[in-house]
Formats: C-alpha cells, structure tokens, sequence
C-alpha cells in the first residue's frame, strides 16, 4: 500500500524541479506534479476500504518527549477535504497560467509547497502535526498574496495574517493546556485522544479556544472581518485555493476536535447555531449590497460557511455529514466561480458587477459554466448543493424547527444575491469594453467545465460520499448516544 | 416493452433532448433543434399512453432507478418514480400540452437567435416537471419543484438583454423559493416524524394519528406555503403578472398548464396527510377564494392581453386551491386538466395574435382583429367561453364542481366564488371583444402587416380548441352521468371528502350561470366591441386606478419587506462592518500602536533613568516576593 | 599580632558592618543616579564595588572564612580592568563628542 | 578546563599575530583554536580539572551551553574579515576579544562558586564594552559603548552586592553549599543576583540598554551580544537556578512568570513602531528571552533540553537575521526599515534565509523557533501556569506583527534594483544556519537527544 | 574600640556623601580617595591588613589617580555641574533610602552565621597566599585573561585612527 507521504512529498520534488528549471517551465512542472498528485490520490482512493481505518499511513517518531509522532493518514475525514486540495490545486495553477509573464518560478514553488501543506494538514493525524500544518499552510498563500496580489494587499494581508495567527496561538495554547491535562502512552493520535474524557469546565475552555481559531480562519461571523478585503485584493489564483480549500480548514478543524470537546458542544449548542444563523443572514444581506464581485463572492462564502458550521453544531447525524459533503462542495462552488470571477477581472480590470454587463452574447460558454456554479451555490437539486444544504437543515430541524426555517432563508438570500450577481454581470446589454474581450482559454474553460461537471455529478450521484462522510462522523453520534 | 421501458421513455428523452441542444445547440439547424426537443414530450405521452393502454395499474407501483443518498444513518433517498393513476393523468397533462406547445414553438420562435437555447430550456422544464409528477419521495418531487422554478426562471428572462425581463425572472424565483423554504421544511418535519420521505411509506403510518395533530397541522401549512409559491396564491402570487415577460408559450405551458398546478398536485399527492388537519384546509379554502377574487378584480383593469390571461391564471388557482381546501381533491385536478386545455388555448391564441401583430400586446392597440385571423379568433371565443364556465365547454363542468363542493363546505366561499366567476366572464368577453372586433386601434404600419399565423403554429391551436370543448365530458356530474371518468380513474389516488349538494341547487346554478353569461356577453360586446383608444384611459377612479395597479401589492411588499432588508444589508455592509466588526481587529491594532508610541519615551536613551529604572523594578520585585506585600 | 583576637569582632556585631557597607552602597547608588558628569558616575560605582568589597571583608573576617577576602582581591582586579577600560571609552567618546555630560548620550532611544 | 587553555592559547597567538602582515591568517587560525576547543568539549577531552577545586564543571547542561557559544562563536568569527572592507585592520584584536569572552562566556555557564560566574561575567562584558566601540569614529557606536560600559558596570556592582550579601548568609561562594537556614537575608541576595543576571540577559525592566546598545554597536558585534552574551546569561541564570533551588520557594515561579509575562508584552508593545532594524531585533530578543524565561518555570537538570533548544532556535535564527542587516547595512549605509525594501529581487538568498529567521523567531511551523516555543510554553502549562501561556502566546502575535512587516519590506518591488552578490563563506555560513532552523524544526528529535 | 568604629564609619559615610555632593570633580575624587582610606582603616580594624594595604595601592593609589588624571587630561576640572533636576535627587533618595530600609528589614527578619571561635588571622598575606594559590587557583589564572582584555581594550580605543589600504 502506498504511503500517504508520496502525496506530500511529491509536490515538494516538483517544487525543487521548478527551482533546477528555466522560468518558462515552472507552470508545467507544477501541473504535472498537481496532476501526479491527483493520479496518486485516486489510486489510493480505490484501495481505499472504508470503515473507521486510517489507511495508507506514515508516521516517524517527532517529539518523542510529548510522545507526539509525525504522523499522516488517509482516513474518511480526510478524504473529502485530500480531494478537493489535490482537485483546486490544479486550478489555480490553470488560473495564474494566464499571467504567466508575470509570474516567477517562486510562485509554483508556492504553490506545490501550499499543496504540500494543505495535504498534510488534512490528513495528520494528531494534534500537533495538525497543528503544524494548520500554520504552514498559511505561509505560502501569505507570500503569493504578498508578492502579487493587488494594490492594497498589504493592508488586508496583514489583517489577515495577524488575524489568523491570533487564532491559531489561542488554539496552540488550547492544545497546550489539553495536553497538560492528560496522561498519554506511547503515541497520541486521534484515537487516543479522542478517548480522553475531561471535564466540562476544561472541555469548555478548549473549545472556545479552538472555536475562535477555527473561526477565524474559516471565517465564521463574527470573526470574518479580514475575508472581504483579503478577497478582493488577493492574487486571485492563489484566492481561489484560499476561498476553496484553506477557508475549509477550521471548520474540518471543529470536525477533527470534535469528539474532544463534544460536551461543551452540547452545553453551548443553542448559542452557537444562533451565532452560526445570525451569520449566515447577515453575511447573505451583505452580499446582497456588494457591488464588487470578489466581496459578493466573500461574503456569499461567509454565508455557507455559517450553514456548514451551524450544520456542525447541531451535532446530530445528517447535520454533520451534510456539513462534510457540503464542504467538498462548496470548495468547488467557490472555486468555479472565483474561476469566473477571474477570467472577467483579468480582461476588464473592473470588480465591479455592472463592470461587465451583457457577457452572456459575448461568451456565451462562460455564461453557461457560470451558471452552474451559480446553481450549485444556490443549492438547486441536483447539484451539488442541494445534498449538503439539505442534511443541514434536516440536522437543524432535528434540534427546532425554527432553528431550521430562520437558517433556511439563506436559500431564498442565496437566490437574490446570486441571481443578481450573475443577471447584473452577465446579462443586460453588451458592454462596449466587452467587444475587445478575448474569448477565454482553454485552460480556463477546462477547469469550469470540470467544476460545472463536478458540481452535477455530485448532485446526481453523492451516495458514495455520503456513505463516507456517514462513516467519519459516526463515531461522534455514538458518543453523542453515550452522553445522553 | 415491460413497465420499466415505458418509466424510462417517459424521464430521459426530455433530459437528452436538453443536453443535445444545450451542448451543440449552436452548431445544429433551427430544422434539427426543432425536431430533437420535440422527441421528448411525444415520446413520453406515447409511452404514457402504452401505460394508461397495457398497465392496469391495480396497485401504485414504485420503482427504484439508483439510490441517490442517504439521510442520516442508512436512511436511504432513492432516485426512484411512483406511479399511479394521479401520475399518469398528470403525466397526460403534461406531456400532451407539452408536445403541443414544442410544435407551436417551432414556429412561434423561428427567428429567435436563441432557437435552440429555448428548446433546450423547454425539455428541460418538461424533464423536471416530470421529475416532480412521478418522484417518489419528496425530495425527488422537490428536485422537480425547484427545477421547474429554475426553467421558469430561465425563461421568463430567456430575452435576457432586457433588465426588466430579468427582474421579473429573479421576482419569479424568489417568490418561489419562499415557497420552496416552506415545502422544505415540512419535508424535513415529516422526515423527522415519520423517520421517511417516501410517500408510499408516510402515507401508510397515518393510522395512528389523530386529527388535528399539531405537528401535522405545521407540516400541512409549511407544505402549503409551497403550494402559494408554485402556485401563486396569496401572498405570493405576485410573481405570476410578471413573468409574462417570456415568450409567450412559456407562458402557456409553464405559467398556466403545468408548473403552476404543481402545488395542486403536492396537496391532492399528499390528501391523506391533508385530511389529518381540517385546520390547514380551511385555511387552504379561504386562501384559494381570496386569491380567485382578487386577481379577477385586478384583470378587470388589464390592458395588456397577456396580463389579463395571467391574472386568470390566478384566479383559476384559487379555485383549485379551494377545490383542494374542501377536501375535493379530485376536482381540483379535473379543473387542472380542463384548465391545462383551455389556458393553454388561450395563450396560445394571443400568442398567435402577438406574433401576427409583432409582438404588440396592448389591447388598446388591437380590435377587429377578426377579419385577419380567422383561426385565431374562433379558437380564442373556444377558449373564452371555456374559461368562462359556459356550458357544455370544458371549464362549465370542473367550475361547476368546485362551486357546488364549496357551497357544500362554505356559504360564504360560495358566493365569493360566485362573484369571482362573474368577474372572470367579465374580463374575458372583455379581452375578447376588444381585441377581435370593433375598429383596429393600433398603426397603419402594423394592421398592414398582420396576418393569420403559420398552420405549424394553429395545428396546436386547433386540437386544443377541441379538448377544450369535449373535455368536460370526462368529469359529467352525476345528474347527467353517473361515470365521471376523473373521479373513476383517480379513486385509487386519493380520498375525497364526499360533497353532496341537492339536484335543484345545481340546475338553479346552471340556469344562472347561462343568464349571467347571456347578460355579461352581451353588455361587454356592446361597451367593448366599438371602444375607442381613448375610452381605456377615462375610466379613472379610484378604484379602478387599485385595480390597475393590482391594489398597490408590488409596493407594499417592497416597503414591508424588500426595502427594509436591503437598507440592514447596506447598514450592515457599510456601517456595522467596518464600526463593528472590524474594531475587534482594529481596536487592539490602533491600541496596541498608540501604546507602542506612548511608552516609547520610556526608552528616552537617558543613563540615568535608565539605572533608576532598574532600581525600582528591583525595589518592585524584592516588595512583591520577598515581603510578599 | 597573629593570635589575638581583635576587640572589634567582639564590639561590633557584624550587623553594623553590613548597614554600613548597605549604606556606603545606598550613597553610591544615589551619586549614581544624580550626577551628570560620566567620570563621577563611574566613581560611584566604583563606591559601590568598595561598599560591596567592606561587607565581603568584614563578613569574611567575623566568619573566619578567607573565601571573602579572596573575593575582594579578585573584585579589586576586575575594578582596575573596568577603570583601564571605562576610562579609555571616555576619553574616545570625550575626543569626538568633547563633553562628559552623561544627557548627552540619548540619541539612541525609542 | 583544556578548552579553555586552547582558547587562552589561541586569542594570544592571534593578538600576535595581528603584528604580522599576512591578515588572512587571523580568521583561518581563530576558528580553527575555537573549533579544536569545541571539539574538546565534544569528545569530552578534560585535563587539570581537578586542579582548581571543582569551582567550575563543565558537564551535562554547561557543556551543552559551552559547546552552542563555541559554534556560535564559529559562525561570527569569520564575519569580523567584513571590517577590513571599511579600511579597520584590527581584525585580529577583535577576533583575540572575542574569543576571549568566549572564556568568560564558559565560565558564565559552568561556574558552581559565584566567584567564577562574576569574573566570567566581566571578562565576557569587559570585551563587549570593547567591541562595542569598535567602530570609533561613529558616534552612535561611541555612545552604545559607553551606555553599555556604565551600566554594565552599574549591573555588575549590584551584582557584587548580592554576592556579598550571599556569602554574608553563607559564608561561602558555593551555590550548592549547605545553608543553615533559608532567611530572608538569602532571598534577598538571590534576588539581587537574579537582578544582576536578568540585566545581562535584558528582562524587563532590565533591559533598557539593549536596544540602545544594539543599535549602536557595530552590527557583527550586535549579533554576538544578541547570542554569545545572552546564552552565555541565560546559561548562568540556568546555572543559578538549579544549583540553588532548593533554597527557593515558591516566590521565584511567581518573580518568573510575572517577569516573563511583562517582558514579553512590553518588548513586544515598544518593538511595533520600530523604523530601525537591529531596534526592532533588539526587542525581539527581550521578548524571546521572555519566553525562555518561561522554560525556568518547571525547571529540573533533565529538562535543560527544552531551555538549550530554545536557545539553539533563538540564537540561531538572530544570528541570521544580524548578520543580514550587516549586509544590508553595508550596502545601503543605515539599517532603516526601508533599506530592506525589494531585498528579494536584490538578493532572494538574503531575503530567503532573512525569511525563514524571521518565521522561526516568530515561532513558525516546520521550524526550530515553534518547537522552542512548544517545549517551553509546554513546560509552563505543566507547571500549572496556563495564563501565561496564553498570554505569551497573545502577545507573540504582535512579534509576528513587526517580523512580517519587515518580510512584506523584503518582499516588495522596489524601484531600483541593484544586484547585491554575497561571498560563498558567508552565504555557506548562512545557509548552514538556516538549514539547522528547519531541520531542527522538522526532526527536533534529533537536537533533542544530542542536548540530553 | 567601638568608638573607633563609630567615629571611621561616620566619617566614611560623609565622605562618600560628599563625593555625591561636592560641585567640583577634583573635589568629588579626592572625597573619595579619603573615602577609601577610611575603608582601608576598616580593613584594619578588620585585622585584614593585607587587604587594607591593596585597598590603598590600587584604589587610592592607582585607580584614583588614573581618575584624576583623565579629569586633568580632559580638563574637566573647571567644569562645575549644575545640581538641576530636584526631582532626580527626590527619586534616587528615595529609590536609594528604600533599597537600604529593604536590606535593614532583611536583616531584621534573619539570622546570620554565628561562628563561635573563627580564626582572625585569615586576613593575613601568607594565610592569604596560601588560599589563594591553592583553592582560588582558577581565578587567579583566569584574572589575567581580564588584565589582558583590558590592556587590547584600552590600546584598541585610543589608538590613533591609521588607514592601511590593502593591494
């Protein structure tokens, strides 16, 4: 069986053949090295056997004084969010091909190095190496931004790098007192960790700890105030990835903590889904009012975030398996549509929603894959959205069904916002700037008509994900049944 | 070709013929698109056919295509289609008027450079709304619902350079999804009670509940709330107006014969449940009544041909919907099918006058349009007189069901009803006189220039004319026939409350009907079929001004609703973002700043300072730990 | 002179010693902190190192332990290094700045 | 105590042969005299210790400091050649001044008799007020020098004073030595000499000459008071503490953690609005020395690791980051915080090893600087202070604050670009040290085991 | 003998005072000159003879004069200070009258070592000698590092600035 350290290795190989080749070379070298990832991942995606197993592991002893290994894994958690980095990667290096001129072999390099990170956060399998990769990964996307990204990046980097590392010491000094506070054996993975049982008192402090981290780097409300900014002056590409995988990382982070904290959970289960809903409406207003599309976007993600964590907070069996789906499919959502947002962005300069009207006579492909998108963001049936929409608001109901109806109206804000976004930029008459556009690549057209059929084929068929994601919350109902 | 056969026939041509003209639709004559969207719905009402033919259909059968997902721990929601007999008659609905509707649309749209974009569009309405008619569960019907929602929205903005057109797709959606959150929920609700979505196995656990039962009651009016956005009721209705902005076949096939019933069918699909709580029926009943009254009123006052038609839309479904609120659920879906024919005749015939004329829709700039459009015309009075419950027409027969189950339940309802039917004759010889006789009202340039539509586009005229007349006969009441085939067929379907009402009401309520028609038909053809331009604009009081305005309903919305989300959107976007959320982040960044200068002259470089601060954080320390003060 | 024993060790307890040398220490301190010119400060701190040379000698001398006197030996080697050094860093600070004023030298703050 | 024989040996024959012409030599000779007295230390090779009554032992932990000054001491030594670029030709009597206060250095962090931690800490300081003033002709270097002269001294006596008042307990100069009774007397004598120590180390609020005399003093040389002197310090305090512990109770965890906790929020507060580099590094080397600070509070021989690792992460990474605003100094003649501007697109090595310092010192992941930083706020959560780990842990953020600052300085298109070249010794230098930050990051183990 | 006692301490304690006080630094210096004298005289009474004689021959002798001569040498000794600052004087008594209150309650709440027959000869030159080079060996070996830093010190200072340029 293959290791799982060929997936975080093998970027970093190609990231050193991008530094020994010519300039011209770097964005093949690190397709072929993203697309080798993806290759290798599938494979072991079909020996994969399922189950509660972690397989295809690695592990070498790191801090034996903690007893705490370097160690990684591919388990059912892992898988959803292994796929969709190795699936956006390529992405954004499709995306940034287009500026190529612009870009330096230290951009790939970049890149392979954030694919290396995002790999081995998802898939480490104890705290520490999670929380090594939790950092890691935010210093790689922190230099692209930096060295590309627009005019006032500066400002909303800072705000965002600060912000984030606020958060992930807090959550460094929770892991901190966690560890102070048990008695481990020889190694400390999940499984063991999980099995700890601590107060409510400290449990409580844990969780508010690792909440505001993983709320801070999500975003979740009322934490999210770097997103816009660092959104709409990012170095796009790398925002795609961001907006895709990285913002996915605190809350599979509430995920991965959440059997250890599970009581408080419960204790503070009401609150949190309140404050998850108040986001979810008040992001979706405000996007509503955005007139810039990558804040439209921002906060349009902010919403689903809300949703998915509300869906993690009700803890109860559809609530937390629609919140995984709905991460994978919400990171290819957000992914196409900053895709889009892009291809218009680098032909017009203009972030504006009226920048850009009447796209749809003029390319009427993008059109189309914007749609899609569009319509998985909304969450029609039979896309991907739907599915993970649905069994959030199912765990809501569960818990009150007013709970449920007030988080719900998000479909209908969803639908607003969305709609007015893409009616606004892409129909109404042809904008005269428009007859200079050039037609999109093919680069780009076959990143959206990957994600556009992505987000379908998820829709129409997300069983097998779903029996996956059912098998990586289960153990946390099983304790949930245990407690009550 | 077994049960199985005919069950594919019937789900994937439609969704095949979306994808061939979506994807290569560009690269395909007008001749082929034409042809390959319309291979769906005949292919379907074929196979629906060999079913009602070769399949008795004893028993409801359900049959599993794949399993789509699970819900919670191995609850499984099956992409999977029920039929039985409510199904199928739907099924007729949708693919016979459908089928027709793709022909007229040949002709109808053949100089549209979206040619191929619009039948894609229309196959895959027909793919959804069959979807809805023949899911299983309800998270299946759901996907129809809301892919129903999605064409519509598609179309009625299909000419989408338009900003208006837009509009009133995006209103269209959301008033939709209002309804949809609604639907949704009570799905979640009954999943939660009964631990399944499949309607076979809710229906089957109902035994042991009794009436009125709250949580049933709440699913039932969450369901409802559904069924007022597809079905434009009240409050939600609104969207329907507007969404003549599409081509006029969508207008047809969508917004008036099958997306719209689709709440019908989710109550008559879910009766059971319905009739557990008397509650939401009533509430059902009164909503259908005021909604039918209402929107009569405002029709009186339209000028456009097509606004006219959709408020009768409205009106119609507020009398299915209190057909549904009485419990008589198999007349409801018999109003839908005659209905299906006669609005679907309507449309079609203004569509036709529309396309003759140029795509003018004003009934001010029509009239005596008669000499030109002979088929136009004769199918049009068919259809009116439909409409209008003249008898032996289509609509006489269902319309009269409905009132008499009403007058059975509600006196009141009854006569509101009542009123609204005399509005209906009403507006209806209105839109007909004016625009078929008298004196043309419009240019020289375009009276030149109309002329009689294509056969492509009456062949659909001309067999709808037909059902329109004969259909009534399959639900005769039962003092003319004791076989009312709808209700024969359906029993198997749903249970209705039984209405009896005494032979002398219903032939008193024939001989009124007749009279009212004979003295309305007669007094709108003489204000109507010599009115001038200008005579549209003088009726200017107040009251007709409301109603022309459609009581001001599009502004109290906005003003209760939209207007004030949008000013906390923008509060929030513009100020509570940046004084309240960001000061987290700013508050503590400037502090720590002002700090950092603050102490700087702390460090002042000055020696001796320097040794006296040494000094007193020593004297510090030794008091603190060493005194321990 | 080897085996008497003096009378002060009998007089004066060693308590007196160690104000006495906290107080000389006390008066350095202060002259430390006051004076402006560098080569008075610098004497103060020599003071300090003599008060802290007194209390090791006395100590040394109540205890009959040599360890202290040692010390101040070696205190007294250290003081010569750091007045050769100290010196020598005024007087090259005194050739480019020609003050000794001890506010002079703030321009290395914040 | 052979090692230090070699180092004796070997500053003076370097002295003389800074009388020669042949300069070239100087350097070559002195790293090789340091590098045979760290091998000595390495392989254990002792002669005479038993000659000098067991006043210093260098064993276990002070071996492990000795040996991390001697290779620090490596790695700067080569740097002094830097000064024959400007036209100083002193080189060998800086290189014989520094390897002298490596002897000092040693003595700081094995010394078992107060008398030894005293003359070592002069001999170290001694030197350091010199090379302070290396550069004579510049006034900030003239003034750096003297502040660093008087109040060093100022220290020194305070640090007598406890020492006196210690032997007025105990009679004797041994830490270790059996005390009859735990007075009041003594606390106060450990705590003057605790004083003592926390000025050289710079704890606030005894630390403000550090960011003046940093500043001031040639850059070289700032780099070897930011790590010989202060590890020498922190090996002395280490020294102090364990020897002495069982004399104290519970007041110095508290005198620690409250010292820790206002070192690191003060120097963290005062370092944002730095313009000057070598300031701002100044500061952030008070409030990394917070956070070994926090190491001390559950302090017992076998966790000396954790203090030593973080020592390893600190000075190395601070090592780096001096020795590139040299770099930077010399070409753009001031150390400003804009002179860093589009360092990357002048030299990516320079700002690419500058980088990776920062990030460790900032405590980045995959780097030595997040291990110290684990082991040490680790050791303070089992001590049962978990506030103060927090409150560290809040107030690194601001360090992250200035250090990124400076990276986004390196990382931005400047309007002109001149193409600085670094010399292969020096960027070899570089390099090892940078690869030392991350590999120690990545497999901690491995310095783990050789510091136990 | 006590009065001896009281008489040396007071004295040493004015003239240390006066060392702080006095405007004049040729004044200040040989304040403290008399300052260590009368430590000296301590040392005596002490029966730390050998000490006493250091004590004068380095401070008084050597090291103040090396003072003296860098006052003269820089000619600073018409330079009279002006005591500004009042505040500066307020908070470095009180600071230094605290630190001397701290070490008399230190010394109130504890006992020192009392030992009960000590040898006083220990202040002598041959019983001094002997500990010095047997136990104290290590310092005495590792001061002449100090003197020698010091000696490069002091020449590396203030050595005439030549420029050698190299080929």
């Amino acid at each position: 069986m293959l290791s799982i350290i060929y997936l975080i290795l093998v970027p970093l190989i190609f990231g050193l053949l991008i530094i020994l080749f010519k300039n011209k070379w770097s964005s093949g070298i690190a397709l072929a090295g993203s697309a080798i990832n993806l290759f290798l991942f599938f494979f072991m995606l079909s020996q994969y056997n399922g189950g509660l197993r972690i397989e295809n592991q690695f592990s070498i002893p790191w801090i034996p004084e903690l007893n705490v290994d370097l160690h990684f894994g591919l388990d059912a958690l892992g898988i959803f969010m292994i796929l969709l980095s190795s699936l956006i990667l390529p992405v954004g290096i499709l995306a940034s091909i287009k500026y190529s001129k612009f870009r330096r072999k230290s951009y790939y390099v970049l890149m392979m190095i954030g694919l290396t990170s995002l790999i081995g956060f998802f898939s480490a399998q104890n705290d520490l190496t999670f929380y090594v990769f939790f950092e890691l990964a935010l210093i790689p996307f922190y230099f692209m931004v930096l060295m590309y990204g627009g005019s006032d990046r500066k400002r909303a980097l800072f705000k965002f790098f600060l912000y984030t590392v606020f958060g992930s010491f807090l959550m460094l000094a929770s892991i901190i007192y966690f560890r102070s506070l048990i008695n481990i054996g020889a190694t400390s993975d999940w499984s063991i960790l999980y099995g700890v049982e601590l107060n409510l008192k400290s449990q409580t402090w844990i969780m508010l700890g690792l909440l505001i981290a993983f709320a801070i780097k999500s975003p979740l409300f009322p934490f999210h105030t770097w997103q816009a900014d660092l959104y709409s002056e990012g170095d796009r590409p790398a925002i795609i990835i961001i907006a895709a995988v990285l913002s996915k990382m605190g809350v599979f982070g509430i995920l991965r903590f959440f059997n250890i904290f599970e009581n408080a959970i419960l204790q503070y289960q009401t609150p949190l889904i309140v404050l998850s809903i108040i986001g979810i409406i008040y992001a979706a207003l405000i996007a509503w009012r955005q007139s810039s599309m990558t804040r439209l976007l921002a906060y349009s993600s902010l919403s689903h975030m809300g949703m998915i964590a509300a869906g993690i907070f009700s803890a109860s069996v559809s609530g937390l398996q629609g919140s995984l789906f709905q991460m994978l499919s919400h990171g290819l959502v957000i992914a196409g549509l900053f895709m889009v947002v892009d291809s218009i962005m680098s032909r017009t300069n203009n972030s504006s929603i009226y920048g850009s009207s009447g796209i749809a006579t003029s390319q009427p492909r993008l059109a189309t894959y914007f749609f899609i998108l569009c319509l998985g963001s909304v969450g029609l049936p039979l896309t991907s959205g739907f599915i993970g929409e649905f069994d959030i608001l199912l765990g809501l109901s569960s818990i009150n069904w007013i709970l449920a109806l007030v988080a719900g109206t998000s479909i209908i804000l969803s639908a607003i916002y969305i709609f007015r976004f893409y009616q606004k930029s892409m129909f109404g008459d042809n904008h005269p700037e428009n007859k200079s556009w050039t037609a999109i690549t093919l680069n780009e057209e076959y990143v959206l008509i990957i994600l556009s059929i992505l987000v379908i084929i998820l829709g129409f068929f997300p069983a097998s994900w779903l029996e996956l994601a059912d098998q990586a919350t289960s153990t946390f109902v099983q304790l949930k049944s245990k407690i009550q | 070709m077994n049960f199985e056969g005919y069950i594919h026939l019937i789900l994937w041509p439609t969704l095949i013929g979306f994808l061939i003209n979506g994807i290569f639709g560009s690269k395909l004559s007008r001749k082929m698109s034409g042809v390959i969207a319309c291979i769906g719905p005949l292919t379907g009402l074929l196979a629906t056919s060999m079913i009602y033919l070769t399949q008795p259909l004893l028993e409801a059968k359900t049959v599993i295509i794949y399993n789509w997902f699970t819900i919670g721990l191995g609850n499984p929601v099956n992409f999977s289609v029920y039929f039985d007999h409510l199904t199928v008659l739907m099924l007729f609905i949708i693919t016979g008027v459908g089928s027709l509707i793709h022909i007229y649309s040949i002709g109808y749209m053949k100089d549209d450079p979206g040619f191929s974009r619009f039948f894609a569009y229309l196959n895959l309405f027909l793919f959804s709304m069959i979807l809805l008619v023949t899911g299983s569960n309800l998270v299946l019907l759901f996907a129809g619902w809301e892919g129903v929602g999605l064409c519509s929205f598609l179309l009625i903005g299909f000419w989408f350079k338009n900003t208006e057109y837009n509009k009133a797709a995006r209103k269209a959606f959301v008033m939709n999804r209002i309804g949809d959150l609604g639907f949704i929920l009570g799905v979640f609700l009954l999943a939660l009670k009964f631990n399944s979505i499949e309607i076979v196995k809710i229906q089957e656990s109902f035994g042991e509940i009794a009436k009125n039962d709250p949580t049933i009651v709440l699913i039932t009016l969450l369901l409802f709330l559904g069924v007022c956005g597809k079905s434009a009721q009240i409050p939600l209705f609104t969207w329907l107006p507007d969404a003549m902005a599409g081509p006029t076949p969508v207008s047809a096939l969508i917004h008036a014969a099958t997306m719209v019933t689709a709440g019908i069918y989710l109550v008559a699909r879910m009766s059971i449940l319905f009739n557990l709580a008397p509650f939401t029926l009533n509430i059902i009943m009164w909503t259908g009544v005021i909604t039918a009254i209402v929107s009569a009123s405002i029709a009186l006052k339209q000028n456009d041909i097509k606004k006219v038609l959709a408020y009768s839309t409205v009106s119609q479904l507020g009398y299915m919907a209190s057909a549904l609120g009485v419990a008589a659920y198999t007349t409801a879906i018999f109003h839908v099918m005659t209905h299906a024919f006669f609005k679907a005749l309507l449309f079609l015939a203004a569509g036709s006058v529309i396309h003759g004329l140029q795509g003018e829709q004003d009934i001010k700039n029509m009239g005596g349009l008669k000499s030109k459009m002979k088929v136009s015309q004769i199918v049009f009075l068919i259809g009116t007189l439909a409409i209008v419950g003249c008898p032996p027409f289509a609509g006489f027969f269902s319309k009269d069901e409905i009132l008499a189950s009403v007058y059975s339940w509600s006196f009141w309802g009854f006569v509101v009803l009542a009123f609204s039917s005399v509005f209906t004759a009403w507006y209806m010889f209105r839109l007909y006189f004016s625009t078929f006789h008298g004196n043309y009202r419009g240019t020289q340039h375009t009276w030149e220039h109309a002329h009689e539509s294509p056969w492509i586009i009456l062949f659909p005229l001309l067999v709808l004319a037909f059902l329109s007349i004969i259909g009534g006969f399959a639900g005769m009441p039962e003092i003319l026939s004791h076989h009312h085939l709808v209700k024969e067929y359906l029993k198997f379907s749903m249970v209705d409350h039984t209405h009896t009402v005494s032979h002398l009401f219903e032939y008193s309520l024939w001989g009124i009907t007749v009279v009212a028609l004979l003295i309305i038909g007669i007094l709108s053809y003489r204000k109507y079929s010599t009115i001038k331009k200008e005579d549209f604009e003088k009726e200017e009081d107040i009251i007709s001004k409301i109603l022309a305005n459609k009581y001001y309903l599009d502004e109290i919305y906005s003003i209760i609703f939209s207007r004030p989300l949008k000013s906390l959107g923008s509060w929030f976007k513009n100020v509570f973002e940046r004084n309240g959320i960001d000061i987290y982040v700013k508050a503590p960044g400037a502090l720590l700043n002002k700090a950092s200068l603050e102490l700087k002259p702390l460090q002042s470089g000055n020696i001796s300072w320097y040794m006296i601060s040494i000094l007193l954080g020593f004297l510090a320390f030794a008091i603190l730990f060493i005194f321990k003060f | 002179m080897e085996n008497s024993t003096p009378e002060i060790f009998s007089a004066i307890p060693l308590t007196y010693y160690i104000l006495l040398s906290t107080a000389l220490f006390v008066v350095g301190l202060i002259g430390v902190m006051t004076r402006k010119n560098i080569i008075i400060v610098f004497m103060c701190i020599e003071m300090m190192l003599n008060a802290a040379n007194l209390m090791l000698t006395s100590t040394s001398a109540y205890y009959g332990n040599s360890g202290g006197q040692i010390m101040v030996f070696f205190t007294m080697a250290v003081a010569a290094a750091e007045v050769a050094v100290g010196l020598a860093i005024i007087v090259m600070v005194y050739k480019n700045l020609k003050t000794t004023h001890i506010d002079i030298f703030n321009k290395l703050k914040g | 105590m052979l090692s230090i024989a070699i180092l004796t040996i070997t500053a003076t024959l370097v002295l003389f042969l800074g009388f020669s012409k042949n300069r070239d030599l100087i350097l070559p000779f002195s790293a090789a005299g340091v590098g045979v007295a760290a091998l000595c230390l390495l392989t254990n090779q002792s002669l005479w210790n038993e000659w000098f009554m067991n006043m210093m032992n260098i064993s276990g932990p002070s071996k492990a400091f000795s040996v991390l000054i001697l290779g620090l001491s490596l790695c700067i030594i080569p740097f002094i050649n830097e000064f024959r670029r400007r036209g100083t030709e002193e080189i060998a009597d800086f290189s014989g001044l520094l390897i002298f206060s490596l002897i000092g250095g040693i003595m700081m962090v094995s010394y078992s008799d107060l008398m030894i931690l005293f003359l070592g800490l002069e001999i170290l300081s001694i030197a350091m007020y010199i090379l302070a003033g290396a550069d004579r002709k510049r006034l900030n270097s003239n003034e750096a020098s003297l502040k660093y002269f008087i109040l060093g001294a100022f220290a020194s006596a305070i640090l007598l004073f406890g020492i006196a008042l210690f032997y007025a307990c105990t009679a004797s100069f041994r830490l270790d030595a059996e005390v009859l009774q735990n007075s009041t007397l003594l606390n106060l004598s450990f705590l003057i000499i605790f004083s003592g120590l926390a000025f050289k180390i710079a704890l606030v609020p005894f630390h403000f000459w550090a960011p003046d005399v940093y500043q001031g003093t040639p850059t070289i040389f700032t780099a070897t008071m930011a790590t010989i002197v202060k590890v020498s310090a922190f090996g002395a305090l280490f020294q102090f503490i364990s020897l002495c512990n069982h004399h104290m109770t519970e007041w110095i965890y508290w005198l620690l953690s409250l010292i820790a906790l206002t070192t690191i929020v003060f120097s963290n507060i005062l370092a944002l609005q730095q313009k000057s580099v070598k300031r701002m590094l100044a500061y952030s080397g008070i409030s990394q020395a917070g956070f070994i600070l926090i190491g001390f509070l559950n302090l017992s021989p076998e966790k000396s690791w954790s203090i030593l690792y973080y020592l390893f992460a600190y000075s190395t990474a601070s090592l780096v980051c001096f020795l590139v605003v040299h770099f930077v100094e010399e070409k753009s003649f001031n150390d400003d915080h804009s002179s860093f501007r589009g360092l990357y697109f002048n030299n990516p090595f320079l700002a690419i090893v500058m980088s990776i310092a920062l990030i460790s010192l900032g405590g980045g992941p995959l780097t030595a600087g997040f291990m110290a930083k684990l082991f040490v706020l680790n050791n303070a959560a089992i001590a049962g202070n978990i506030a103060l780990v927090v409150f560290a842990l809040i107030f690194a953020v601001l360090s992250l604050y200035y250090y990124f600052r400076l990276i986004n300085q390196m990382f931005s298109h400047s309007n002109e670009i001149k193409s600085w070249s670094i010399e292969y010794p020096y960027a070899g230098i570089l390099t090892v040290l940078s690869i030392g930050t991350i590999i120690a990051g990545i497999l901690p183990n491995i310095l783990v085991d050789l510091l136990k | 003998m006590d009065k001896i006692f009281y008489i040396l301490s007071v004295a040493t304690i004015i003239c240390a005072c006066m060392v702080i006080i006095s405007k004049h630094p040729i004044r200040s210096i040989l304040f403290l000159v008399a300052t260590f004298f009368l430590i000296s005289a301590h040392y005596i009474l002490l029966n730390a003879q050998f000490l006493a004689l250091v004590n004068i021959v380095v401070y008084a002798g050597a090291i103040m004069v090396l003072f003296l001569f860098v006052v003269m040498f820089l000619n600073l000794n018409k330079e009279v200070e002006a005591h500004k600052g009042v505040f500066s004087w307020f908070a470095a008594i009180v600071s230094g009258g605290s630190f001397f209150l701290i070490v008399i309650k230190a010394l109130e709440q504890s006992k020192l070592l009392i030992n009960d027959s000590p040898n006083h000869s220990i202040g002598l030159v041959e019983n001094l000698g002997h500990v010095l080079y047997k136990e104290y060996l290590l310092p005495m070996e590792i001061s002449s590092v100090l003197f020698f830093i010091a000696m490069i010190g002091v020449v590396l200072l203030n050595r005439k600035e030549k420029i050698v340029k190299e080929n």
